[in-house]
């Protein structure tokens, strides 16, 4: 049945229809809404769950840790300054493998204060080892909440789902709610073979030393590699089951573009009809949207960027010192590689700057008349 | 031959603690009442080396190890997760030392506590940051030395006053307890087992190395503690029922529990003069709250 | 519950989120001390205040009478201070 | 390049050892490095420290596998642990201990034993609890009249140097042991 609901209310129900159990959160805006409908389901009893109204974003996702230890489906989520405090946690629920779902609402880092989107707090934990997916609507976002903790419960890692800040979060439209029954045969319930319990005790996290901790690392790195496939898998699974298949990445009338546009999130929804009209104007242009950021998805990258002529990147972000985020990470997928396309790494948006159709057709323009990026950073939209 | 506590033991021999430990001994006993259908968190602290590397343990009840910040909140998720599953009757102990407790865990335990979270908190008190080598918590009371306080620079705050703390949050039950009378200890964790939302212990745990003190006489430090008045040993119900244990009449010199100490050698006797005035003037003010009416007085043979 | 200490020899076989599978029953820590308590039975009355300070849990009850497990012994001498009856001596470890 | 790893357990200036030997190095206008086994220090938990000296300045930054020469503060620790691993042939092992070297057969094969009775040179200069003595600086001065690595005298004042307390205590300790140590000179 469909509805319309704003984007942090895909991912309350995303959670609800993925029958959670433990909900621990702390109020953060622009995620308050999440949590507050997700008050208002526990307590009329459409969700069985024990929500936790905790007094950190640090204890927040601690208190998910402590649940999913036992055995208990878990979420939280957050946003900017509520994911940094959290930094430490997510390496936390990483090592002890712990398959919690964290939705996360974009949003720019402070200071100054800003309420507004961009990516840097959701790329800042890209190197935890906790998944990490992009939504570029509404309904992927609760779709994809379910396929994330199918995802974790079997490589036994994190999943953060991410939604842009107000263009998501605080955007209604319309979104079709999968069948309840046919979700729970889907995603059935968690059931870890070791957890927290008193009839099979174990310690978790014990010291470890040189002698094992390489090697305890190194299996999270099998596992999140092991999630390219389950991820394509799961997703493919959705769209037999639901009718919307999913994958690390979307092609975007790619098949004979010489330039191909790649971008993620609401930026890359834009982008779509960027695409049209200038394939109206004759121009071969495609877009690749990541959407899934960790595990990158290299392989896809590989396969659908070479041989083109050019890249054109959109970040909606800045790793300073280096440049924009996902840049750097095609670069690198491409490195090494013959006739890797030369690559514009574009950045703008940032802070929540709106990016229109036009903004992105100039990107592309641009690309199309230069014949070599200029500057590794090219900065889209600033007033300089 | 009957013994004064539970004969189980949960806790196993081959652990790492420092001779003479007390800390091992707070869980030695805590564990015995508790008993098999028991959680525990740790946050980083001595136990979190105590119980041994991976993949061993010393004990015999399930193990979660947390971040320094989260004993409380763990505990409480770990609480939420069982109850949702249907196993309500699992203690769930969250089991720190004081600098987790008094320091940096103690936005987590306010947070549980204002929440009355159903779980344990029992917090082993050394007095300093033992496992990183002896630095001053807030624990450390008034005139150690530890490293990060020297001799010339000994620790002028007093020590923050917990039990006070907790009994602000009206939590149904908070208590002290001394290593050395585990009787006492045992009664107060099976009251708080039997009790519903949060409950705090604060045990005084010796630690030779960071007290500088001989390892045979930790037991003996921890019953100086309670008879000289310097660790008084009560409870607190709903924040406002005050019961003493172990009433002291006239309490020992302060000095003969200090002087024991390397960390208290440096004291000046107007130092330890500042010591026994405060430690006989919160004990008065304890019993007032306990209303007990007569004053205690320091033995002076 | 063997009584070795456990080195992974590769990842395959570690566990993966550092979970324990065996006890610290491996770790003889009797070899720490250089002192170690001695109980003349003469004079203990079995009040098993020894058995109830040790914090390494290496004293036993046995037939009704405490017994000092030498393997995890550390010798820290709470036993002999506690003892009531000051029947457990420290005695050099073997010099 | 000499390496030196002094065997301890917590609590029994191992460490210090390491250190006072290092500046004392140091102070002859030599390389050096000095490091523990960075691991869990408990209170009488065997515990390792690790000397390295040289002429030239020192890249290397590992473990010492191979040591020269061993330093064993604790004589119990003899049955514990293997206190020769990796220890080069013909190293000197010196042991603080009242036997005697050749009451170590197995060890007087392949290495050379020195023996010094650190406890008692300890107590008499009442460094650390009659339980625990602390011998590390007595045990020092044994190597270095067996190693020649420093003069005594460059020793006992980096042991000024280091020690938290009794400086002159644990000189003289220093200056007994070098003139008490037993060994079998080729």
């Amino acid at each position: 049945m469909k509805q319309v609901i704003m984007g942090n209310h895909a991912l309350s129900y995303g959670a609800m229809i993925s029958r959670v159990q433990v909900i621990a959160a702390y109020p953060i805006t622009p995620q308050t809404k999440v949590v507050e409908l997700l008050s208002e389901i526990c307590a009329d009893g459409r969700l069985d769950a024990e929500f936790i109204k905790v007094e950190s974003e640090h204890s927040a996702l601690a208190a998910c840790c402590g649940a999913s230890a036992v055995g208990a489906r878990t979420f939280t989520a957050t946003s900017a300054q509520g994911l940094a405090l959290m930094h430490e946690m997510i390496h936390w629920a990483v090592g002890a493998r712990l398959p919690i779902v964290l939705g996360n609402i974009n949003r720019a880092m402070g200071p100054p204060w800003t309420i507004w989107t961009d990516q840097n707090d959701s790329l800042s934990e890209r190197d935890t080892g906790c998944l990490q997916f992009y939504a570029q609507s509404n309904q992927e976002v609760l779709d994809t909440v379910v396929q994330a903790y199918k995802v974790s419960e079997q490589v036994l890692l994190p999943s953060m789902v991410v939604l842009d800040a107000f263009t998501l979060s605080h955007t209604s439209e319309v979104v079709d709610f999968p069948d309840q029954k046919l979700v729970d045969e889907y995603l059935p319930p968690f059931n870890p073979k070791y957890k927290l319990d008193p009839k099979e005790p174990h310690t978790f996290g014990g010291l470890t030393g040189p002698d094992g901790y390489f090697e305890l690392r190194y299996k999270i790195e099998e596992a999140i590699q092991d999630a390219k496939g389950l991820i394509k898998e799961t997703g493919k699974e959705f769209g037999e089951v639901f009718g919307r298949e999913y994958g690390m990445v979307e092609k975007y009338r790619m098949d004979d573009a010489d330039l191909v546009l790649v971008a993620s999130s609401t930026i890359a929804s834009t982008a779509h009809v960027a695409i049209d009209e200038l394939r109206e104007e004759g121009k071969k242009v495609g877009l690749l949207r990541v959407r899934v950021f960790r595990p990158f998805p290299s392989e896809e990258i590989r396969e659908l960027l070479l041989g083109r002529k050019k890249i054109a990147i959109i970040d909606r972000n800045i790793s300073f010192g280096h440049g924009g985020i996902f840049a750097q990470e095609v670069k690198s997928a491409l490195f090494n590689c013959k006739d890797s396309p030369l690559l514009w790494g574009y950045v703008t948006g940032i802070g929540g700057r709106d990016v229109t159709v036009e903004d992105i057709k100039e990107i592309i323009n641009d690309t199309m008349q230069s014949d070599k990026p200029e500057k590794d950073i090219l900065w889209k939209g600033v007033r300089v | 031959m009957k013994l004064s506590i539970p004969e189980q033991e949960l806790v196993m021999s081959g652990h790492l603690a420092c001779q003479g430990c007390g800390a091992t001994l707070c869980m030695r006993y805590a564990l015995k009442e508790l008993g098999q259908n028991t959680i525990l968190d740790i946050p980083a602290c001595c136990w979190s080396v105590i119980d041994g590397p991976f993949p061993h343990t010393s004990v015999k009840v399930p193990l979660f190890h947390t971040a320094f910040e989260t004993a409380a909140c763990v505990a409480s998720g770990i609480r939420a997760g069982l109850d949702i599953l249907g196993r309500k009757e699992t203690n769930v102990v969250a089991w720190a030392g004081d600098g987790g407790t008094f320091d940096i865990g103690i936005q987590a335990l306010s947070g549980a506590a204002e929440r009355n979270d159903n779980i344990i908190y029992i917090c082993y008190d050394n007095e300093a940051y033992m496992n990183t080598g002896i630095q001053r918590s807030s624990a450390t009371p008034y005139g150690a030395w530890t490293t990060t306080t020297p001799v010339k620079h000994f620790k002028k705050m007093p020590k923050k006053d917990m039990m006070g703390i907790m009994a602000a949050h009206r939590i149904p039950y908070a208590a002290t307890a001394s290593v050395a009378y585990p009787e006492d200890f045992i009664r107060k964790v099976k009251k708080a087992k039997e009790l519903k939302g949060t409950k705090f212990l604060h045990i005084i745990s010796p630690c030779p190395a960071g007290w500088k003190s001989l390892p045979e006489e930790t037991i003996k430090l921890a019953k100086l503690a309670v008879s000289t008045c310097y660790f008084p040993i009560y409870e607190i119900e709903n924040g406002e029922k005050y019961t003493v244990n172990k009433v002291i009449k006239n309490a020992r010199p302060v000095k003969e529990f200090l002087s024991r100490q390397g960390r208290f050698r440096h004291l000046r006797e107007e130092d330890i003069a500042k010591i026994q005035e405060n430690v006989i003037g919160f004990y008065n003010e304890l019993l007032k709250k306990a209303g007990i009416e007569e004053e205690v007085s320091v033995k002076t043979e | 519950m063997s009584k070795k200490k456990i080195i992974y020899k590769s990842a395959r076989d570690i566990p993966l989120n550092a979970m324990s599978v065996d006890t610290m029953l491996f770790n003889k820590t009797g070899a720490w001390r250089n002192v170690r308590p001695v109980i003349d039975y003469e004079k203990c009355i079995k009040c098993m205040i020894c058995w109830k300070f040790c914090p390494d849990i290496s004293i036993y009850i046995e037939d009704d009478k405490p017994v000092i497990d030498y393997d995890y012994c550390k010798g820290c001498g709470i036993c002999v201070e506690e003892c009531p009856k000051k029947c457990i001596s420290l005695v050099e470890e073997g010099k | 390049m000499i390496e030196i790893r002094v065997h301890g357990r917590g609590g029994q200036g191992a460490v210090v050892a390491s250190k006072a030997l290092a500046i004392a190095v140091a102070n002859e206008g030599r390389y050096v490095q000095s490091f523990p086994e960075f691991g869990v220090e408990r209170r009488g938990a065997p515990v390792y420290a690790f000397t390295r000296i040289d002429d030239k300045e020192i890249y290397v930054r590992t473990k010492i596998y191979n040591p020269d020469h061993i330093v064993v503060l604790d004589p119990t620790l003899i049955d514990a642990i293997d206190v020769t691993d990796g220890l080069k042939k013909g190293g000197w092992i010196l042991i603080n201990t009242t036997k005697k070297s050749s009451d170590f057969p197995d060890l007087v094969k392949d290495y050379r034993i020195a023996t010094v009775d650190a406890y008692s040179i300890a107590n008499k200069y009442g460094l650390g609890s009659k339980a625990s003595p602390i011998v590390n600086t007595a045990i020092l001065g044994g190597f270095v009249k067996i190693s020649g690595v420093v003069s005594l005298d460059t020793l006992v004042g980096a042991i000024k140097e280091v020690v938290p307390i009794k400086p002159e205590d644990n000189a003289k300790a220093a200056r007994e042991a070098y003139d008490s140590v037993k060994f079998e000179e080729e």
